[in-house]
């Protein structure tokens, strides 16, 4: 068979372990900051390969996919607040599991919602129906006073897994405190989403969305109405995305409505972009270019916005294909 | 309720919607007629009012300023269309998005560089600085100049789209955009020239506000995302749609925020009718705008024969 | 064929790692000071305005100073928060976690400090805010490794509405915009104004903040009110005067501002020939004109270096610098014992641009408050002048609740 | 027995009568011919049929099922397909992948997640035996959008096929062939008129007399006369109309 899928894999499996290794060493270093870095690094890569999945899969260009990062922080950040500080007693509580089922369910209902009207249109309709419905969101947050408004919310203690009876078998409790199991729960989430993204692309599913998003008018014609396809991954990118909004207010201790704004969205899409659309890995790679560019960046100055963007153009107009694109690009001779 | 706040508020509304047609005119041809979502549109708006704050500063006159401002912002936007834009033409929406997006990362910073993190103020020639009595009312002489240049550069568009050669192949290339290569057009210019009228439309709007906000940095990226949703709720391609959901929209803001506390704090407290009456009212166009398309996936005047 | 392909990905994507490798392992600029304080504040967008002048002020202080502190030499290290609140946490952490700083000060915004202090008193140092004062760090999320040089939240407008009494104000008119700090300002003239609202309201914050304030201008005017109290910090400070002149109220409905005009938004308005704020009135601790030896030389120094005037952001900047320049005199700059830190900080010995410096309980300053007016100085540069005291010795309502 | 038809099928754009009242019949099993000049309507009409556009007036009948509402999937799934004038393919697809995802299509739903569909043995099984039918075998793992137009044109039949249309609908599907694969699927075509039923619309007057049992001749949007293919060819009004102009 062709080789070159066995190759993607080698390939991301290296970036993988790069990844997963480096901060170590950098902890061993001496330099823990970087564990802070690789740990958004990995979050914001579980939320591309989410975005991936519609945009590089399904074809469909989501650019409200910040706002599924805005709940999923919420679900931590409203429990653990009223946990804290006491109030709404159904709804408090410090368990992980408990901010997962609540994540989970919002981003869910609200991608079975606003995709069931969303999915009606096309193309740039589609991009700014998906931007309104996460201004709305976006808006909502702010309107949320009890939560901190603007200013958002701080999270004292992050989300705690506690296995039932993991204790009397002497299995310790994960430290979620603890910076790298932290790290390594993160990057555990990303293995699992981009497992279930793989197997998605090559299902029978994924081929529909695929089909549909080369030829909607020809699947169509096949006998297959691609709309409850399209809304289901709607609906399984929002859960990831959400979950990785979780990730991110353990993370970050805090979660604020500036996570929704439209900018994040399009930042989502270009990690997306950079790392080349058509693979399993390419969200993971522009993931790590983007976390590692801004803090390089905005080392050597405050205005590294400027080289940045200047950058987005030239990956756009030049580097079609994004990064992988190029790395699977023969040199020229 | 209040006569006179009503009116002074349609005034309001009716000066945002003139803004956000500006705005949205050239932002609807170029996606129209080259089918290019351009998010630095926002950037012309913004180097537009700072163009015009400087040159206005440097001579000491708000004409000069305006003039500088034009021929600077049509100058730049040449530019760009040369170098950036005319390459995006061929590619899809996504990568229009982010280009566009770098250009505006490009322009805050560079304006920031030249100009300082403060901003400019522009003064306003004196007799512009009163205020029009009409009865009661009593109405900024300056929002009246708003609205007065804002209609007059809205019917001068609507004589161009709609009497010219010029606007006639503006609105073929709107409807069907193959017909203007069998027509024999030299597409290249038709595109490069829409692409300056819109921009010098963006620039004059942040100009025109400018006196009253002052010019700022990305003073335009909140005020694109409205106009995007203006041209979406009108319909892509259609001056007419632009202007109608501009106004609307202008209209549908400026009262929310005016009066959806009062109508809120009917069934609820004071206290939370205050908070909760400007994120709603936040919300409310975009809600608008999931409405229609649910209603019209076209928008409400999409050029015909797409 | 699948061989050479292998090898072309192999080399590239091991190519790539190594990218990766050598950026991460980059060597850190490697600095000689012995005391690193980290401060961050906002360098870009048009918070800029703020984070230049506090930035401006540090700097004056590292200078007078002579980089020196407690017989150590010193280094500030700046970080921009973007205006945000993940920016300013990330920055912070960078600062506490990279740079390993012996202490963190600035910031400006309020949510900015939410979001950021923890990420220091987790690390078990000190942070010093230079502006933001949240009424919930001041209450019952007071930390004992959090020192302020500004003040809280409520009293400046607490200041206000004790003014607005002595001016005789009896109808209110209010304006703020909608996020913690603007609430809390609009509570803190609820608590000492004793005349009733007409209205208040509350506009859209953050990155697409509402700057057209023609709708709620023409509510004020329509509600009659005999006082109109403002609280627009940044930008949309300058574009609000604009619009209430422009309205034609100057003279009609006399305008009081809170955190709206000072030394950054006046040399604007000046050129903008904004003279319906000449003769208004404001709330504040400072002002540029405050009478005290350490106050004078400081503002002295500042035009001298500047050619401005500064704005309390930069004297409370300035403060913060000396404070902890007290603190490194009396440990001799060893900053390794936080409770040492905690301990010399508390006692706040040095020379204030305030005249005195006290701190409560809950480690933010008890100071006075003063009534401001905008006046042409000398030169015919606008600025403001104290023309008297509101408060003496005012400590915040919030220390109550602060179990330290 | 009729398998398809129509009833006073109409439908307008603005005041332009695009169908005007068709009464189509087509029999099991044999070919029905439809041709017309160029902007007779039988594009549009083929759209009606197959649910893309949905009629004025009129209803659509399938194996005495009324099917006038139903969408375009639906009906593929009732067994009514279509293939396209201008080649519609996966063009990211492999010519194995297009024909594929064409057998899943009639295999039932696909929410199915985990199973690798590439290595689906029934799919491509009988993916492989279209492509062997249609004489696509060794282009089987090409992409799509590498084939020549002839090839494109026989790949759109085989994915047609293996929707096992009750009625397949071909819309001009000789358009752009060289003089050997037009023969090739003229006897394809005859062969596979055992199995289904086919209408066929064709410019190529001798493919259509070579293979269609019945002849519809469309003109203006509506019929002018309908009929064992034999008699159509004598009616003098279609001689008039249409033969005697057109070729």
């Amino acid at each position: 068979m062709n080789g070159v899928p066995t190759l993607h894999r080698i390939g991301g499996g290296l970036v993988l372990l790069l990844i997963l290794f480096t901060p170590f060493v950098m902890l061993w270093l001496g330099k823990p900051f970087w564990l802070d870095i690789f740990t958004r690094l990995v979050i914001l890569a579980i939320a591309a390969s989410s975005l991936s999945l519609l945009l590089s899969v399904a074809g469909l260009a989501s650019f409200g996919h910040a706002a599924y990062i805005g709940l999923g922080a919420y679900a931590v950040g409203i429990p653990v607040y009223y946990e804290t500080y006491g109030g709404a007693d159904w709804l408090a509580s410090y368990s992980g599991w408990w901010h997962v089922l609540l994540g989970v369910t919002v981003c869910a209902l609200f991608a079975l919602v606003t995709g069931a009207i969303s999915l009606r249109t096309k193309g740039v309709h589609f991009i700014m129906i998906t931007m309104a419905f996460s201004q709305m969101i976006l808006y909502l947050l702010v309107a949320l006073e009890e939560f901190g408004g603007d200013d958002g919310l701080s999270v004292d203690l992050r989300s705690e897994f506690v296995v039932p009876g993991a204790q009397v078998l002497g299995i310790p409790a994960l430290n979620m405190e603890e910076p790298w199991v932290f790290y390594l729960v993160c990057f555990a989430m990303l293995l699992l989403v981009l497992f279930i993204v793989a197997k998605l692309r090559h299902s029978h599913f994924g081929r529909v969305l695929q089909a549909a998003k080369q030829n909607e008018l020809r699947v169509k014609a096949l006998g297959i109405n691609p709309y409850r396809y399209r809304l289901l991954a709607f609906v399984v990118a929002g859960i990831f995305a959400g979950l990785s909004g979780i990730l991110f207010a353990n993370y970050a201790y805090f979660v604020s409505p500036s996570m929704v704004e439209w900018t994040r969205s399009g930042e989502l899409m270009f990690m997306v972009i950079l790392g080349g659309v058509s693979t399993l890995f390419g969200p993971v790679v522009g993931a790590s270019v983007f976390v590692l560019l801004e803090h390089f960046l905005s080392r050597f100055t405050v205005f590294w916005h400027l080289p940045f963007g200047i950058l987005l153009l030239v990956v756009v107009l030049f580097g079609r294909g994004g990064i992988i694109g190029m790395l699977k690009r023969e040199p020229k001779t | 309720m209040d006569w006179t706040l009503v009116l002074t508020q349609a005034i309001n509304g009716l000066q945002l919607g003139i803004l956000l047609f500006l705005l949205s005119a050239g932002l609807t041809l170029t996606f129209g007629i080259m089918d290019l979502i351009n998010l630095a549109h926002a950037s012309f708006f913004m180097l537009g009012a700072f163009i015009c704050a400087w040159a206005t500063l440097y001579f000491d006159s708000f004409v000069v300023g305006i003039v500088c401002a034009i021929l600077g912002t049509a100058l730049l936007a040449l530019i760009v269309e040369k170098t950036v834009i005319s390459h995006l033409y061929v590619r899809d929406h996504l990568d229009q998005l982010l280009a566009t997006f770098g250009l505006i990362l490009i322009a805050d910073t560079a304006v920031h560089l030249i100009w300082g993190p403060a901003g400019l103020a522009i003064p306003l020639p004196s007799q512009l600085q009163g205020q029009v009595r009409f009865g009661e009312l009593v109405v900024p002489t300056y929002r009246l100049v708003i609205i007065g240049v804002g209609l007059l550069i809205a019917a001068t568009l609507y004589w161009l789209v709609n009497k010219t050669r010029a606007g006639m192949l503006i609105r073929a290339g709107a409807s069907n955009r193959q017909m203007l290569s069998t027509l024999g057009i030299n597409v290249k210019l038709l595109f490069t020239s829409v692409f300056i009228l819109g921009a010098v439309l963006a620039g004059l709007g942040g100009l025109l506000i400018a006196p009253i906000t002052e010019a700022s940095i990305g003073m335009g990226n909140d005020i694109i995302i409205t106009a995007f949703v203006v041209i979406i709720i009108g319909g892509i391609g259609s001056i007419k749609g632009a202007f109608v959901a501009a106004l609307l929209i202008g209209f549908i803001d400026t009262f929310g925020r005016a009066f959806l506390d009062t109508i809120f704090a009917l069934f609820m407290s004071v206290d939370s009718a205050e908070t909760a009456a400007p994120a709603v009212s936040a919300i409310l166009v975009y809600l608008l705008m999931a409405l229609i398309l649910v209603w019209r996936p076209q928008g409400l005047f999409p050029p015909k024969l797409r | 064929m699948p061989f050479k392909e292998l090898n072309t990905v192999m080399k590239k994507s091991l190519f790539f790692s190594a990218a990766i490798a050598s950026l991460t392992a980059m060597p850190l600029v490697a600095t000689a000071a012995d005391i690193k304080i980290g401060f961050v504040t906002t360098l870009t967008t048009g918070g800029a305005v703020i984070g230049n002048d506090m930035r401006d002020a540090v700097n004056l202080a590292v200078e007078q100073l002579d980089s020196t502190m407690g017989g150590k030499s010193f280094e500030i290290i700046f970080e921009d928060d973007g205006f945000k609140p993940e920016i300013g946490k990330q920055a912070t952490e960078k600062l506490v976690k990279e740079d390993n700083v012996d202490i963190v000060a600035g910031y400006i915004w309020s949510n900015v400090l939410m979001a950021s202090y923890k990420a220091v008193t987790r690390a078990d140092k000190v942070i010093i805010s230079a502006n933001a004062g949240p009424s919930a760090i001041a209450g019952k999320l007071c930390h004992e490794n959090f020192f302020s040089t500004s003040w809280q939240n409520d009293q400046t407008p607490m200041a206000m509405g004790e003014l607005l009494n002595a001016r005789g104000v009896k109808s209110l008119y209010m304006m703020a915009p909608n996020y913690a700090a603007g609430k809390d300002m609009v509570a803190g003239v609820e608590r000492t104004f004793k005349g009733e609202f007409a209205g208040k309201d509350l506009t859209k914050w953050g990155a697409d903040a509402q700057l057209d304030f023609s709708a709620e201008l023409a509510k004020a005017k329509a509600s009659g009110a005999d006082g109109l109290v403002v609280f627009y910090p940044g930008k949309a400070g300058g574009a609000f005067i604009k619009q209430y002149q422009q309205a034609g109220l100057s003279g009609q409905l006399p305008l009081y501002t809170i955190f709206t005009v000072d030394s950054l938004s006046l040399p604007n308005l000046q050129k903008a020939n904004m003279d319906g704020i000449l003769g208004s009135e404001m709330s504040m601790f400072w002002g540029p004109d405050l009478d005290n030896p350490t106050n004078q030389q400081f503002v002295a120094a500042f035009k001298e270096k500047y050619n401005r005037y500064p704005s309390h952001y930069a004297a409370q900047s300035y403060d913060a610098i000396n404070l902890i320049a007290s603190a490194a005199n009396a440990l001799d700059g060893d900053f390794s014992d936080t409770g040492k830190v905690r301990e010399a900080l508390m006692k706040a010995d040095f020379e204030s641009i305030r005249g005195s410096f006290e701190f409560g309980s809950n480690h933010m300053p008890i100071q006075n408050f003063y009534a401001r007016k905008v006046v042409a100085d000398d030169n015919g540069d606008w600025t403001t002048s104290i023309t008297k005291t509101v408060f003496e010795s005012h400590q915040d309502v919030y220390a109550a609740e602060c179990k330290l | 027995m009729s398998v398809l038809e129509t009833n006073n099928l109409s439908k307008r754009f603005g005041g332009v009568v695009a169908t005007d009242a068709v009464n189509l019949s087509l029999q099991k099993n044999r070919v029905h011919g439809l041709i017309g000049p160029n902007g007779a309507g039988k594009t549009t009409l083929i759209a009606q049929l197959a649910g893309q556009l949905v009629p004025d007036a009129g209803r659509v009948i399938l194996n005495s099922r009324d099917i006038t509402r139903l969408g375009e999937p639906a009906r593929v799934r009732a067994g009514l397909t279509r293939t396209f004038q201008i080649s519609a393919l996966f063009n990211d697809f492999s010519v194995l992948e297009n024909v594929a995802f064409a057998v899943q299509a009639k295999a039932g739903h696909s929410f199915r997640f985990w199973s690798n569909v590439g290595q689906n043995k029934k799919f491509n099984d009988r993916a492989h035996e279209l492509l062997e039918l249609l004489g696509l075998s060794n282009q089987a793992h090409a992409n799509a959008s590498a084939l020549s137009h002839g090839e494109q044109r026989q790949l759109e039949i085989a994915m047609a096929l293996a929707t096992k249309p009750l009625v397949l609908m071909l819309d001009e599907p000789m358009a752009g062939m060289g003089a050997e694969e037009s023969m090739r699927l003229i006897q394809l075509l005859q062969e596979l008129k055992h199995d289904t039923t086919l209408l066929l619309v064709e410019h190529d007057m001798d493919a259509v007399f070579a293979l269609a049992d019945d002849l519809s001749v469309l003109v203006n949007g509506a019929l002018i006369a309908t009929g064992l293919a034999a008699d159509v060819r004598q009616n003098p009004d279609v001689i008039a109309a249409y033969l005697g102009t057109s070729t």
